[in-house]
């Protein structure tokens, strides 16, 4: 069954979740990531929304973070505060699940503006949303973002959501509970940081990508791990189950810009 | 001191002037967008607007001049893209310019919620390692004088009005809203002065699972307005039209198609 | 982590050890006297008691020589007059000496919030003027970074275990109560491990308005203890029974008069 | 219609409270006279109590700040951080309604402890509870108490709830929100602060009752107002609504404790 590079990325990151685990979700990749997780593998996986929906089970993908169905279908609705404080802030919850339209080679995550001048920004994107504090604060963190040498730089403009700053010791020193950006997935591999370093590092690539394409499409001297894994092809099952949600999805599929910005931030 | 019960004209009329401070929230759901346009019916100008998800409803205010300056965390049309408005504002001056003061959601909710509690500022764990600070006001650090770790402190947002939608009130103008209830409590309790419109005025309040219920004498106007959320939605009344969010992109991209739509559907619309 | 449901005696000896710091909250509605009385009948010495209103349960286990510390900020018989158990420890070391650490329903729930947020300290404007900062541990001054302002932080608190009693379980350890909901959700959150003992176990938890909703994974145990609360009562099931709160005075006063009662309805009553 | 000094009081206590204020309502005396207020002159006082029921409508006088009535009837019921932070602190309710154990000359009110070492109480009372902020926030502050050498010291032992503290401009150095308290109604009459001195000043005194007696009853030499006046008797109707009231209360009346140290604090 053949597959986009999108639907490669989407069904990895599922795969990086387990059942049971407590995920605190923005929308867009994520959001498919999440709810594909659950309709698979991870039935019991909780999906928390920053809207105040904790346990939320979405039978149809929603375009946004605060959509009916997510009250609906939660078992618990709290206010924005309560959610950010009493949930969020504490380290309650195991995986924070990410955008980016800008990473660097520490894993930190822009979603604020393009260009070095923050006053007259090349490109103004929406912002921070819930994004720094679930980059602080989630046990670990998992960022889904397209690469390129634009998206993947050296250093980035503005850093929104800190990952390890400028290496080793950074967030300790900080007092940051999570353990920060464990997992970068793209839509050509998977990247982890070096335990020494902190810097990415491909250790996953997708079957049919040459390394030489994945270090094109970075914005600096990207290490290879030396037990480069090549990661399993999607199965019949898990292509038929993304299917069937980006399906009831409204239109945003079919608007270009569906899958650009919004992803930058946590919603 | 009960809330007054008044025509929306009437509410926005006697609670927004031009150079205040407004705050309208509703987190996705409940988003006051009729109100919104009767704020660019009635031509105010240079206001401050505060609101965590600027969406369509403030695209359209900054693109029709009202505002001066923005606070917020996330502007964006959810799930769709830019807002065009907004970054034609930010970026280009038109139609006039507009300072921004952006903050982490978190931060935002913790201002409100210090607003509401009549504190000066609220902490948090938040912003630590961002470029946030260095380009926001507002933000400082604290430190516990217990445990001596550095901590994050915010600014309280008073606004000087909120504006929010609600499903129902009662005559007596006790507001109710349930669902996803966001922040609207924190917002209208930090503000001076308040607007609720909603979908239905009734006789009793009826509990409802998952309810607020803003008593009277916390609010200022009540408006009945019936669908006053849309495009976004008020759950058991309406469903958010997410065509319009997905439409909004082409309409807004272009200032002369904005203008015309604005034309059609905001200044001849009177409600 | 799911909660495990098991019975009240498996719930209490896997949650609470001795020299625990423990917080059983319930604000007069929902207070968990059957867990109260199963650390009594479990012999559990040296806790650090915590409620903000400790009322009958807390002058049983004091009286019972369960605790060495209670802090709290109002320690009374509601509308009826003194904890004479509690007094008779303060004041004359019976059974065993009784160290205290009293705040304000203010103080105590600010310090329930800032553990249930993660956060070492919790601000509000209280205290001051008052003698309380100078006998009582955990209150410091701050001065907001912001408008120079003075204001009193209070220290967090994370008890080792938080005890309730709530109206609702289902099968998978999801948690509901309403009516008065207390402290109850802050006592959970702030706390390391939870009991939580409950009037029903259901199938599923339909809506109830004002319930508040704790998932099973932010709780340790669940027991299923109909009529736990008593005398306090569950909103829904049973009523405060009034009388014994009125009798309890005279039970209370005496210590023989006390024993006699503790022989008879905790030592000798297993559930 | 005859009438005992506690009635005189309580309707008197009853009669400061004005129709749509808010109140926020200790148990005991303080609930006693809100509640008659509310069933007299005042149908649209709101109560507000520390278990976070707003609005409530008791038909029948609560034993406790928590009894079910009160959440039954409230318009509506909210989390007790909540009542404090949201509610209470910004000074958003006219009324607070305190009692005492002590009370001093400026208006300081001691319920935490009777003796002069804290950690050796002569009497150890329930303490604070919600009164110190409600001391602090409320827009004013009326004190019921029944008069005595033992309740009306020249110094509170302990100052558990803040009045004028040593006098003038106290309050403003705290940037305490509340005007303080600005009427102590016991069973002889009624005290106000002087408006230079900030000490309580007899200014009312009940039917039938000679300042000898007050004075008799107070700890420091009591001040009396130059216009003294003397205080209407309960009416008929305020007898009659009062003593419905109290007959719906469970048999605590017949407890003489019932009426000690719990008025103490704000329930």
């Amino acid at each position: 069954m053949s597959y986009t590079a999108d639907e490669m990325m989407t069904v990895t990151a599922a795969r990086a979740l387990r059942d049971g685990m407590t995920c605190f979700v923005g929308i867009g990749l994520p959001s498919e990531a999440a709810n594909l997780a659950r309709s698979t593998h991870a039935p019991g996986l909780v999906l928390i929304y920053e809207s105040g929906t904790i346990g939320a089970k979405p039978g149809a993908l929603p375009l946004s973070i605060g959509d009916g169905v997510l009250a609906e279908t939660a078992d618990s609705v709290v206010s924005v505060p309560e959610i950010f404080n009493y949930w969020l802030q504490p380290g309650r919850i195991d995986v924070g699940f990410l955008g980016a339209a800008q990473l660097d080679r520490f894993g930190n995550i822009n979603t604020t503006v393009i260009g070095d001048d923050y006053a007259e920004p090349r490109v103004r994107l929406p912002g921070a949303g819930g994004a720094p504090e679930i980059a602080a604060a989630c046990r670990e963190v998992i960022v889904v973002i397209r690469q390129s040498r634009r998206t993947f730089t050296e250093r980035a403009d503005f850093v929104t959501s800190i990952g390890f700053g400028d290496g080793p010791g950074y967030r300790e020193r900080l007092g940051l509970a999570g353990a920060g950006p464990r997992r970068v997935i793209t839509d050509l591999g998977v990247l982890t940081p070096d335990p020494g370093t902190c810097e990415l590092v491909l250790t996953g690539i997708y079957p049919g990508i040459e390394v030489g394409q994945v270090r094109e499409r970075t914005g600096w001297d990207l290490r290879v791990a030396a037990g480069l894994s090549v990661l399993p092809a999607p199965s019949a099952a898990e292509l038929t189950a993304l299917r069937a949600l980006i399906a009831t999805m409204p239109a945003a599929k079919a608007v270009p810009p569906a899958r650009a910005a919004p992803e930058g931030a946590a919603r | 001191m009960m809330a007054e019960i008044l025509s929306l004209a009437e509410a926005i009329a006697a609670a927004v002037h031009d150079g205040d401070s407004v705050a309208m929230e509703g987190f996705t759901h409940l988003i006051p967008h009729a109100a919104g346009h009767e704020v660019i019916r009635q031509g105010r100008r240079d206001l401050t607007l505060i609101r965590m998800t600027p969406d369509i409803v403030y695209d359209q205010l900054i693109g029709a001049g009202c505002a001066s300056k923005l606070v917020f965390s996330w502007a964006g049309n959810p799930g769709v893209g830019s807002l065009h408005r907004f970054r034609d504002a930010v970026e280009r001056d038109w139609p006039v310019p507009l300072a921004i003061e952006e903050h982490s959601h978190a931060g935002m909710a913790n201002r409100y919620v210090a607003g509401a509690s009549g504190l000066p500022f609220a902490i948090l764990r938040g912003y630590r390692g961002t470029s946030l600070p260095a380009h926001t006001a507002g933000v400082a650090e604290v430190t516990c004088p217990f445990t001596g770790e550095k901590l994050t402190a915010v600014a309280a947002l008073r606004p000087d009005v909120a504006v929010i939608h609600a499903q129902r009130a009662d005559r007596l103008g006790n507001v109710q809203f349930w669902g996803i209830t966001g922040v609207q409590k924190e917002c209208v309790l930090a503000s001076a002065r308040s607007v609720v419109t909603v979908e239905e005025i009734v006789g009793e309040l009826d509990p409802r699972p998952g309810a607020v219920v803003l008593p009277s004498w916390a609010v200022s106007y009540v408006a009945h307005v019936p669908g006053g959320a849309h495009p976004s939605y008020a759950l058991g009344y309406s469903a958010r039209d997410n065509d319009f969010y997905l439409a909004w992109d082409a309409i807004s991209r272009d200032r002369e198609t904005f203008g015309a739509w604005l034309d059609e559907h905001v200044y001849t619309s009177a409600r």
